[in-house]
């Protein structure tokens, strides 16, 4: 039985940092050259390009756009993203992910179980409950933006579909690196996927093989055995104290928290003092490899 | 964000029983452990008692004000305790508007469970003039963010609350005709405290699986069908029990989680007294909210 | 108002300051970890939080969606305790009411809603103290939450008070200076723009005085602005700093 | 059930003189005021069927405790409402103006609403609520005399109410409370005895009610006020459960004749149309 009820510590004030070069807060002129585009987090008045958001200007060619600190999930074309379902409803399924409205997954965006591609038929869409339900956590790819900027996802890659045993936690979406894959197998026995939009699955080390066979449809509900139960909890908490101490996640980042993590107990993690520990040391191992 | 969504999918319910089954969490906790708690009195300084305390993500505000009233007839020589719980909407979109009325009565009704018996607290020295005056407590409970053990997180804000109160001293004088008259001390320093050594604390047992669990974060709340809350009292004295949720218990079960209860209540106790004490023999600096 | 002389000889008010002198100013964004954006403010005794959710889908009430930008909902809503004289109900009386009928107002202004058609932006804010100025407290408070949660706005909403004692203005009334019965000004304005969103008195002033009161409360809500701005800008470069440095 | 806001109340300072009378003390023995053992159940009255317009119905007396419970549905569940598999039970309690020695106000206060809902969560999982998906099923209790043990009747009313209504059911559930005077156990508590301050100095004092499925044995509710050593208040927990198997055979008896009586063919006696209730004594 562990009880631990402490007196909250002020935070440590990192010594103050050289601001960034360009930083600018909402209603900030970024630009009076007219000869730019307008980007995200941008908007013109009387000419003048202004800032709409606290962040940094970034610039490419001609584009101004201004990144903020944390915001909801901004989706683009070919993100990883892991969503939960929130309403079945005709031919589509509505999916929360962390978006300023539902993504949407069409029926004739997913692969059905058997793995082969047919046309849907009105037995599919009968069928659509048995497949996805509210609730249920998927992985998907997103396919296309809708006009009002809502998200049309697809699982029509062996990789996606619905997600198993294992847990979810939840991250502000601009702490996830963007990297060639967001499907990682780490060696310490566990597989994350770190989706584009803050939401990381952890779950026991996926078997390929299983995986083709099932179409994504299918899942093990046998029970997950302690040594990988205890992999992913350490895990979770690796993960939340670097996305508490805003340190980017990839899966490097993650490893070395893990390694970081190994001299503690578990659930000790779950002390702010002791997160703080292997955040920062994790920030330092990353710093000194970088250069 | 999404965690108002409230649900989970069947594989991830699966993950937790099985997990709490093996007496390992999904964050690493054994099944009586805590999560991180902090406390601090004195935050709001027009109250006569306050505390903020944070049990992993849920946080609570709890002011106390002492003001003049008169005694209920049945007891002419006791004080009044009134509890009020505003779940805010800070807290969740669902508790706008009157949407956060339900869960508060049910906070409230709690509360009002484990003070119910006259031995908590000694209600006769809230009394100024029987049957005419006495000081009625005020307690009111705010409800910043919720996640997960709502109930054990506000009987231990009210306790630190209540021990941070300071009661000014009153004098009360006849005049000739018998006319009693009160004169409240000027001296700010000159006020009395509370004995809460007896108020309990809510110690809430989830059953999940065949096994039971303390201090359930919210998705082990969505995997529980019955909850006890017990009242315990730092000498390991049940002071109120109820059962929740719409599940049922055998008598067995019962037994076991009074007596779980007991166990960690009494270290809970405990633990809460001595931060209580380290914050008010340390002259350290309030960090509120702005820590 | 007998007894009590709200401006002292010398020219001092009751907590000290001078006539066009704010109260200390302290803020925090980033309080809370489930919201999508929090920020906490203390201006002198007044203290307010603020937390903001979304943008989101509109889950309740599907008919309020609007199809060219987002719907702003705002609740004010102050802690029972937060009063001197303890408060019955926190939220839902017509001062409430109109309070968050204000936010709403003004951050519809400011907030760049025509971004997220069909979706809905909740603004939340809550007095914990209260010692005059709730609403500019909260209004301040919910800028730096809105900034918080990374959602555009055109520029910083900033709000003051300023009221007409004594034959002087003074600047950030405070709860004893409002209840000795002389009219004040309450003033939220874009600073950068220079536009004023919201203007509100509801007392006797002569008309001759309003044109020093409202510069002084415009010039309130600027030095409230650089206040603010100084915070974001630390908290920006801070934050950004520890993301880099990965 | 709307409340009714604008109903005129009674005057606000007026009290009731119970207030200045003399709380009778009882006087120290083996038995109680109305001549009972320690654990022994009053005399209990169980009748279901007495509201004709309800789908479902029961009233019961323990003593002078009297409650009755109507049940309508199961009823569509308005669109509005996210979509469910599962059948809901709301469940409204409310104690009559004159059912308490104060009069109570005419809308629902705190206690009424933490009364109904240990009476909902009691029942909750004995009804089978998948089988009335997007259903409603209301439950609406009203104690119209309160000498004690209210809750406890009102579950076992509520219940019967359930089961008369048709609505499918794992198991009935029946409700028991027990006082706890420092070491005296008194099961099913009169008014008088759940006032009494007598035990509130001692270390053992207290009030628990079990709601108990009977054939399954779980326990669907239970609740306990006051100060209770653990081993005191576990074997509370078990006198109330023995309580609730003594009121179990009166309420298996009572639906089955009232069961009797809506089949004709299964009762010789239809024609006689016996009124008289089924007096358990135990």
């Amino acid at each position: 039985m562990a009880v631990h009820i402490t007196l909250p510590e002020s935070r440590k004030k990192s010594a103050a940092p050289d601001a960034p070069k360009h930083l600018v807060t909402p209603g900030d002129v970024i630009t009076t050259d007219t000869g730019y585009m307008r980007g995200h987090g941008t908007y013109m008045d009387d000419d003048k390009l202004k800032a709409s958001l606290a962040g940094v200007v970034e610039r490419v060619n001609k584009l101004i756009c201004v990144q903020p600190l944390k915001t909801r999930y901004n989706g683009e074309i070919g993100d990883v993203v892991v969503g939960r379902v929130t309403e079945v409803g005709q031919r589509r399924w509505r999916v929360d992910v962390n978006s300023r409205l539902d993504a949407v997954l069409m029926l004739s965006a997913v692969n059905l179980p058997g793995g082969e591609l047919r046309r849907r038929s009105a037995e599919d869409e009968l069928m659509m409950r048995e497949y996805l339900v509210e609730g249920d956590l998927i992985s998907a790819e997103v396919q296309a933006i809708f006009h009002d900027g809502a998200l049309s996802l697809h699982t029509r890659s062996l990789k996606y579909g619905k997600l198993a045993q294992g847990l979810m936690v939840q991250v502000s979406p601009s702490l996830v690196k963007r990297r060639k894959t967001h499907f990682h197998n780490l060696p310490c026995g566990a597989s994350v996927i770190l989706g584009n939009n803050g939401y990381v699955w952890i779950c026991p080390t996926v078997d390929d093989e299983k995986v083709e066979s099932s179409g994504g449809y299918e899942q093990d509900l046998e029970p997950v055995p302690s040594t990988d139960r205890e992999v992913i909890a350490r895990l979770r908490n690796c993960i939340l104290s670097l996305a508490t101490h805003k340190l980017m996640l990839y899966d490097t980042s993650v490893l070395y928290a893990y390694e970081a993590s190994r001299q503690y107990q578990v659930k000790d993690l779950l002390q702010p003092d002791i997160a703080e520990k292997v955040a920062d040391d994790t920030r330092q191992r990353l710093q000194m490899e970088s250069g | 964000m999404s965690s108002t969504l409230g649900v989970l999918s069947d594989a991830e319910r699966l993950f937790i029983v099985h997990g709490v089954q093996d007496d390992l969490r999904s964050d690493g906790r054994a099944c009586e452990d805590y999560r991180h708690v902090q406390v601090e009195t004195d935050v709001v300084s027009n109250t006569s008692g306050s505390a903020r305390l944070r049990l992993g993500n849920t946080d609570i505000l709890v002011g106390v004000k002492a003001e003049m009233g008169e005694p209920d007839p049945g007891r002419p020589k006791e004080g009044k305790l009134e509890f009020f719980v505003d779940c805010s909407a800070n807290a969740s979109p669902e508790f706008e508007g009157r949407g956060g009325e339900e869960l508060a009565i049910e906070v409230s009704n709690a509360l009002q469970r484990i003070f119910n018996s006259r031995s908590t607290l000694d209600l006769t020295a809230l009394c100024i003039i029987p049957e005419g005056q006495c000081w009625v407590l005020y307690v009111d409970v705010l409800v910043l963010e919720c996640g997960g053990n709502l109930f054990d997180a506000v009987s231990l804000a009210v306790k630190a609350a209540l021990f941070n109160t300071r009661i000014p001293t009153v004098v009360v004088t006849a005049d000739d005709e018998g006319q009693q008259e009160i004169e409240l001390s000027d001296d700010p320093y000159d006020v009395k405290r509370l004995d809460v050594d007896n108020v309990p604390l809510i110690v809430t047992l989830s059953k999940i699986g065949h096994r039971h669990v303390v201090d359930a974060s919210w998705e082990e709340e969505l995997c529980s069908l019955a909850r006890l809350t017990v009242g315990v009292t730092q000498k390991g004295t049940i002071a109120g029990l109820n059962k929740e949720g719409s599940g049922s218990l055998d008598p067995e079960s019962i037994y076991e989680m009074i007596e779980s209860g007991k166990k960690v209540g009494m270290v809970l106790n405990s633990r809460l007294k001595e931060a209580l004490e380290k914050e008010e023999n340390s002259k350290r600096e309030k960090i509120g909210f702005l820590g | 108002m007998a007894g009590l002389e709200i401006i002292s000889d010398q020219g001092y008010r009751i907590d000290g300051r001078r006539s066009s002198e704010l109260r200390k100013v302290c803020a925090r964004m980033g309080v809370f970890t489930q919201a999508d954006g929090s920020a906490y403010i203390e201006q002198g005794n007044t203290k307010a939080l603020a937390t903001v959710y979304g943008p989101h889908e509109v889950r309740k009430g599907r008919g309020k969606i609007q199809h060219d930008r987002a719907v702003v909902n705002c609740q004010f809503s102050m802690a029972t305790f937060s009063t001197g004289e303890r408060k019955s109900r926190p939220k839902g009386d017509r001062r409430s009411q109109e309070m968050s009928m204000h936010l709403r107002q003004t951050f519809e202004a400011v907030i760049v809603t025509e971004l997220f058609p069909r979706s809905q932006i909740d603004i939340y804010v809550q007095i914990l103290q209260a010692d005059g100025g709730n609403y500019c407290a909260c209004v301040n408070a919910a800028t730096l939450a809105v900034i918080d949660a990374g959602i555009p706005m055109k520029d910083y909403v900033c709000a003051c008070t300023a009221g007409f004692i004594q034959d002087s203005p003074l600047l950030d009334i405070s709860y004893v200076e409002e209840s000795a019965g002389a009219p004040f000004l309450t003033v939220a304005m874009m600073p950068k723009s220079e536009q004023i969103v919201l203007l509100e008195m509801n007392s006797r002033l002569h008309a001759d005085n309003m044109e020093k009161v409202l510069d002084l409360a415009t010039q309130g809500c600027k030095d409230v602005f650089a206040v603010l701005d100084r915070h974001v800008r630390d908290h920006v470069s801070e934050s950004h700093a520890l993301m880099t440095a990965s | 059930m709307p409340t009714d806001s604008r109903r005129v109340p009674g005057p606000q300072d007026s009290r009731s003189p119970h207030w200045y009378g003399k709380h009778a003390t009882r006087q120290e023995g083996d038995t109680r005021p109305d001549g009972r053992g320690d654990h022994d159940l009053r005399p209990v009255y169980l009748h279901a069927g007495v509201v004709s317009q309800a789908t479902g119905s029961a009233y019961i007396e323990m003593g002078q405790t009297k409650v009755i419970a109507a049940v309508y549905g199961p009823r569509e569940i308005a669109r509005r409402e996210e979509f469910t598999m599962k059948g809901r039970l709301c469940c409204e309690l409310k104690f009559a103006t004159f059912a308490c020695r104060r009069r109570r106000q005419h809308i629902q206060d705190n206690q009424e609403k933490d009364g109904a809902l240990i009476v909902l969560q009691a029942l909750e999982p004995a009804v089978c609520l998948d089988r009335f998906p997007k259903s409603q099923v209301d439950v609406y209790i009203t104690v119209l005399q309160d000498d004690g043990s209210a809750l406890a009747a009102a579950i076992t009313c509520a219940a019967a109410g359930l089961a008369d209504a048709g609505v499918m059911m794992y198991d009935i559930v029946a409700g028991c409370s027990v006082r706890q005077c420092g070491e005296r156990q008194l099961l099913d508590p009169s008014v008088g005895e759940e006032l009494s301050q007598e035990g509130e100095s001692a270390e053992d004092h207290g009030m628990v009610t079990v709601g108990l499925l009977p054939s399954l044995n779980q326990v669907s509710a239970l609740t306990l006020d006051g100060h209770l050593q653990q081993q005191t208040a576990v074997q509370a927990v078990k006198t109330c459960i023995g309580g609730c198997q003594g009121i179990y055979p009166i309420l298996k008896d009572c639906l089955v004749t009232s069961t009797r009586k809506k089949i004709p063919a299964l009762d010789p006696k239809s024609s006689h149309a016996s009124t008289e209730g089924q007096n358990g004594q135990t």
